[in-house]
């Protein structure tokens, strides 16, 4: 049965990233709390990352790991909560992942770049 | 405490409505009771099931004021402290008639699990030495006392939500057997319980443990058929 | 009547009727060798859910450990069973076992309790002079029928649930048996079954008694379709009576289930409604007496009327440490929690309970029987225990004889033989007599139950004398005129339970005339069976063992001299100075 | 909603756990598209969260980091459940969890505020 080995396998994917992100979010909620306190404005966050390799690889970790997260994680739902068929939220799921890789790449890549390095 | 219970009662198939009837409070008496009052007493066409009458045949359970029971041992005070109730049957199940149920899917999930030994012995050769404190066999036997009652498939919103969805029962019963030394069977169990008909499909909402009437925890045994499939598709093996 | 009620057909070559212990096996043998064979179970509830051998707590004998053997445990059954058992029944027995067992262990996947040292744990049981009890927890029933449905769900068996058998419908020839009439139940219609070998292992069950402990569903159906098909039952004045069963008023179902003998052996105290002891007046092991006597000794207690509330006297464990009953009983501790009572520090109230029934259908060490293609196994049948069971030769007796009936089944059996045609004179009086309340307007058949109930169990019961049975006898016929006279609504016929009670009282009704006459007929006390007129064993060198049938609607009595084929009163197989 | 065999720790536990994953994963794509704002300069930027200062924004932002740290909190106790194998995976663990969440939560508000 391959669907067997696949959903083990999206399983163990989804775990890991899950992993992933956890350090990710926790990480990004300390910055996020400690931003907000004089106020958040884009100047700051653009200080921090600009030109900031450390930042930025900890930026794509972030967005690859939620690219494969996330779909996972909707495509139960979608699975069980919606008419949809299998191939149909496999379709979507598959977009999905793309559109957040995408995004969020344009995002950091921008941020990365902003203040002319 | 009152003497009598007002009781709402399923009547019907998948179709149906709730039938109003009062029935006389005891000392001494379990869901099962007041359901066979009914049927002695008031309206003899009422439609249950129930086998055993103490707890060992799991035929008898039914949705007691929203919740998945075994009727014949939940006593009338531990649930209808208003004098009320509400009794209907299994959700999740095809209903035959009023309250009894049909459980040719839940058991057939058991098949499709892989929930049957596979023997690699036979009856010619001695019993297998296994000692009672081995690790694997104290596993197998938290898990092992399921009655069959499918109160746990009833309390399960995916089993619900996934038509295929094997369910918390035949998932407990495959994980006794993946720790059951004696059994040949387990490359067929992994790939049978993966799977979003399998245990993928389980998002530990726990509803199975929580009402399981033998204190079984199908959620355990569910994480432990992620890690052992888990670990079967790193090796290809599934 | 019947012309408007259409009857489906249906074919099969082998068709058990029941799964317990018995008829799972029978099914499974019967497949195992022949896959060929069509086989099918048909059962009064789903499969594997009802019936007793689910029900079994204590567990299984068998002789297993050096120092033990089957010698042995012949000699324990036909001890126990006071020289009447027929003894190449219980010899096919305890041989037998020896295999089962491991077959339930290897092959089926039973995972019986085990020694620290990992070898297979046997516990002790009344009456037996070797730990023998192989056993899971005290849950052992469950184990077996659990393992036994999945490796039934997992074959090409056919199921038909929620169907009741109403007739063994013979040849129209008289070349043996044709199929079986049943009812589905879902659909309130009937349905033959026809077969070329029928497994009759529908479990007797002496739910005649108003304290009985067998499931809901076991009616004596088997025993009363023998009857109705001419057939010869034996022993039938055997009926045990389980010492504690739990008594919490009319109007529970919890009333007469067993409370675990685990706790008298354990120190608990029986006690009168004045929250005295009794026991020691009629043994000197008090409590710790065998089942027989102490079910007697509360059954006078319970005459003499010092009772408790619902009639019943007490047992309590409230003298012993709390933390070590709620240690070693927990299952029992829970389900009397669950029902109200407090096991650990209060009084629970406690009454003999009927549980087992030793006659049965006369059959051969190969699961023949009288009619040609009609096999039984099981409760159902008579002559392995004798006067008395031995507590754990219960399910030993139904999965081996299954699994004989299952393999005779298909030695003789060819797939797609042909079946012969059906005595349709039989179909129509059983229609007829299933459809009898249905032309009535609708009546109270609780009045017929309690009644019957009240009856046996005070005259017929745990104590007998010639003028009881004759009340007995007497009442039996006026239950049953009684009971023409209810009458069921026709219009809602699918799963109606009400219908099927009256079936079942008619069923249990006819059996009881059979028990009845049986205990009229045996002037002496054995095992389960106590006359107060004549209270002692007679005669053990010239036993006898009672036969009943059914002609003319009336039963017929007899009684034949016990063949002591392997072993005379007096004499032993074993080695006395191993012992 | 919350029918009889939903009353129960571990069912909310699922839900909240459930729903704070959709969300998060619904208001991903508005995340990465207001960062990329950037691109456009940080005068652009500070317009966008300068707009952010409107209190039902505010409202929704917070919330979304309560989600956030509410799934996280889940995650973390489902993992420990499929991983570690606690068999009597308590209430305490869903009640630590929500707790932290709301808790950060709470955090970002006063500062925000
Ligand atoms: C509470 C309890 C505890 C016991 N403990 C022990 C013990 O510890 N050790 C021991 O050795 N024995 C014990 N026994 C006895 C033991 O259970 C029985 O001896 C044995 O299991 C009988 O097996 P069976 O297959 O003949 O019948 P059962 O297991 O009773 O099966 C009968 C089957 O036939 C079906 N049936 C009935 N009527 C019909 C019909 N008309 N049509 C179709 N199907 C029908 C029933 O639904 C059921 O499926 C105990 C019994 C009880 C009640
Ligand atoms: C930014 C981030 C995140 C997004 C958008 C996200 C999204 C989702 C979604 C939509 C689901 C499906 C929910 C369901 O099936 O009920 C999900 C499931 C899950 N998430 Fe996340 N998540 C994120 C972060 C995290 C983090 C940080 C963790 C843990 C440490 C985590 C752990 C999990 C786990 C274990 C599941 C599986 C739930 C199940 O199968 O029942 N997630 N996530
Ligand atoms: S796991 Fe528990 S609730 Fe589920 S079928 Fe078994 S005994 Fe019933
Ligand atoms: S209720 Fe259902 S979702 Fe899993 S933990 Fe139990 S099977
Ligand atoms: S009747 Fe058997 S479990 Fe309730």
């Amino acid at each position: 049965m391959p669907g067997a080995a696949v959903e083990a396998k999206l399983w163990i994917w989804q775990r890991l990233s899950a992993a992933v992100l956890g350090i990710c979010v926790i990480v990004h909620l300390a910055v996020i709390v400690y931003a907000v306190q004089g106020g958040l404005t884009a100047d700051e966050i653009i200080n921090r990352v600009s030109g900031n390799l450390a930042w930025f690889a900890f930026y794509s970790v972030f967005v690859i790991a939620v690219a494969i997260h996330a779909p996972i994680g909707v495509r139960a739902i979608l699975n069980e909560m919606t008419p949809l068929r299998p191939g149909a939220v496999h379709a979507v799921m598959a977009t999905f992942c793309l559109i957040i890789l995408a995004m969020g790449f344009r995002a950091i890549i921008g941020l990365y770049t902003a203040g002319g390095v | 405490m009152s003497n009598s219970i007002h009781v709402s009662v399923w009547r019907g198939g998948e179709q149906g409505q709730f039938e109003a009837f009062d029935v006389p409070r005891q000392p001494s008496q379990t869901v099962l009771d007041v359901v066979t009052y009914i049927q002695r007493n008031i309206d003899p066409t009422l439609s249950y099931r129930f086998a055993c009458r103490v707890g060992m045949c799991g035929s008898c359970a039914m949705t007691v004021n929203g919740k998945p029971r075994w009727t014949c041992r939940t006593h009338v005070n531990k649930v209808a402290g208003d004098g009320t109730l509400e009794i209907s049957p299994l959700r999740n199940l095809k209903v035959v008639k009023d309250l009894a149920c049909d459980m040719t899917d839940f058991f057939d999930k058991m098949n499709r699990a892989e929930g049957k030994f596979h023997p690699t012995k036979s009856r010619h050769d001695d019993f297998d030495v296994v000692l009672p404190d081995d690790p694997a066999r104290k596993l197998a036997a938290q898990a092992i006392e399921c009655i069959g009652c499918a109160v746990c498939y009833s309390a399960c919103d995916v089993v619900e939500w996934n038509k295929d969805y094997l369910g918390p029962a035949a998932l407990n019963r495959a994980w006794t057997l993946v720790n059951d030394v004696r059994d040949g069977g387990n490359k067929a169990r992994l790939t049978a319980v993966s799977g979003d008909a399998g245990c993928h499909a389980c998002h530990s909402q726990q509803g199975c443990v929580k009402h399981c009437p033998k204190n079984l925890s199908p959620t355990f045994s569910i994480t432990g058929l992620k890690r052992a499939t888990a670990k079967a598709a790193l090796k290809g093996e599934l | 009547m019947s012309g408007n009620f259409t009857i489906e057909e249906h074919r099969t070559d082998v068709l058990v009727l029941g799964s317990g212990g018995a008829g799972l096996f029978g099914a499974l043998h019967a497949k195992a060798a022949n896959p060929e064979l069509e086989v099918t179970v048909a059962v009064k509830g789903l499969l594997g859910k009802c019936g007793c051998t689910r029900m079994v707590q204590g567990g299984y004998n068998v002789a297993l450990a050096p120092g033990d053997s089957a010698e042995r445990h012949f000699m324990d059954t036909v001890d126990g069973g006071k020289w009447i058992n027929r003894q190449d029944l219980a010899w096919k027995l305890v041989t037998e076992a020896q295999v089962r067992i491991r077959e339930l262990e290897n092959e089926l996947g039973c995972f019986f309790d085990r020694n620290p040292d990992g070898s297979v744990h046997q516990k002790a049981f009344a009456g037996q002079t070797f730990d023998r009890t192989v056993h899971k927890g005290d849950l052992t029933g469950i184990e077996i029928i659990n393992r036994l449905s999945e490796q039934v769900w997992a074959r090409d068996i056919k199921r038909l649930e929620d169907h009741r058998a109403v007739a063994l419908v013979p040849a129209a020839d008289g070349s043996g048996i044709a199929g079986v009439l049943m009812i589905d139940m879902r659909a309130g219609t009937f349905r033959l079954v026809r077969a070329a070998a029928v497994l009759l292992a529908t479990g007797g069950g002496p739910t005649m008694y108003k304290y009985h402990t067998p499931s809901g569903d076991k009616t004596c159906d088997g025993m009363a379709m023998a009857l109705r098909a001419g057939l010869t039952l034996r022993d039938m004045e055997m009926v045990q009576f389980h010492p504690t069963g739990l008594i919490a008023g009319e109007d529970t179902r919890i009333t007469g289930t067993i409370i675990e003998e685990g706790l008298r052996g354990a120190g608990g105290y029986l006690l009168d409604g004045n929250e005295e002891r009794f026991m020691h007046k009629y043994d000197e092991r008090g409590e710790r007496a065998t089942r027989d006597i102490v079910s007697r000794g509360m059954f006078q207690e319970m005459r003499e009327g010092v009772t408790a509330k619902n009639g019943g006297l007490y047992i309590t464990m409230r003298h012993l440490e709390a933390p070590l009953v709620r240690k070693s009983f927990k299952g029992m501790v829970e389900r009397c929690a669950d029902c109200g009572f407090d096991l650990v520090g209060g009084l629970v109230e406690v009454v003999p309970t009927a549980h087992y029934m030793m006659g049965g259908l006369v059959f051969e060490p190969d699961c023949t029987t009288e009619m040609a293609g009609l096999y039984a196994a099981g409760e159902d049948t008579g002559g392995v225990h004798g006067a008395n069971r031995l507590g754990g030769n219960g399910v030993a007796n139904s999965t081996v004889f299954g699994g004989i009936a299952g393999d005779s089944i298909a030695a003789t059996i060819k797939p797609g033989q042909a079946v012969p045609d059906v005595d349709q004179s039989v179909i129509d009086a059983t229609m007829a007599l299933c459809r009898q309340p249905l032309d009535r307007p609708a009546g109270r058949i609780d009045e017929v139950r309690t009644e019957l109930w009240d009856h046996m169990w005070d005259d017929a019961g745990i104590v007998r004398d010639a003028a009881s049975l004759k009340r007995a006898d007497a009442k039996l016929i006026e239950l049953d005129a009684q009971l023409d006279t209810v009458g069921i609504a026709e219009s809602n016929l699918a799963y109606n339970l009400t219908w099927h009670d009256w079936l079942n009282l008619k069923n249990l009704i006819l059996v009881s005339k059979g028990i009845v006459a049986a205990a009229t007929a045996r002037e002496d006390s054995r095992g389960a069976h106590f006359r107060a007129d004549y209270p002692e064993v007679r005669d053990l060198e010239n036993s006898t063992y009672t036969v009943v049938n059914l002609k003319d609607d009336k039963i017929q009595l007899g009684t034949k001299p016990v063949d002591f084929s392997i072993v005379k009163p007096g004499e032993t197989l074993l080695d006395t100075d191993a012992a | 909603m919350f029918r009889g065999h939903r009353q129960h720790a571990h069912y909310w536990a699922f839900a909240l756990h459930r729903i704070a994953g959709l969300l998060l994963a619904l208001f991903l794509p508005a995340h990465f598209y207001v960062l990329a704002l950037s691109i456009e300069g940080a005068a652009a930027m500070d317009g966008f969260i300068r707009w952010t200062d409107a209190p039902l924004v505010k409202l929704a932002e917070t919330v979304l980091v309560i989600l956030l740290a509410a799934h996280l909190t889940g995650g973390l106790r489902l993992m420990a459940l499929e991983f570690i194998g606690t068999r009597e995976s308590s209430k305490a663990a869903v009640a630590i969890g929500t707790g932290i969440a709301l808790a950060v939560g709470l955090m970002f508000l006063l500062n925000v505020t």
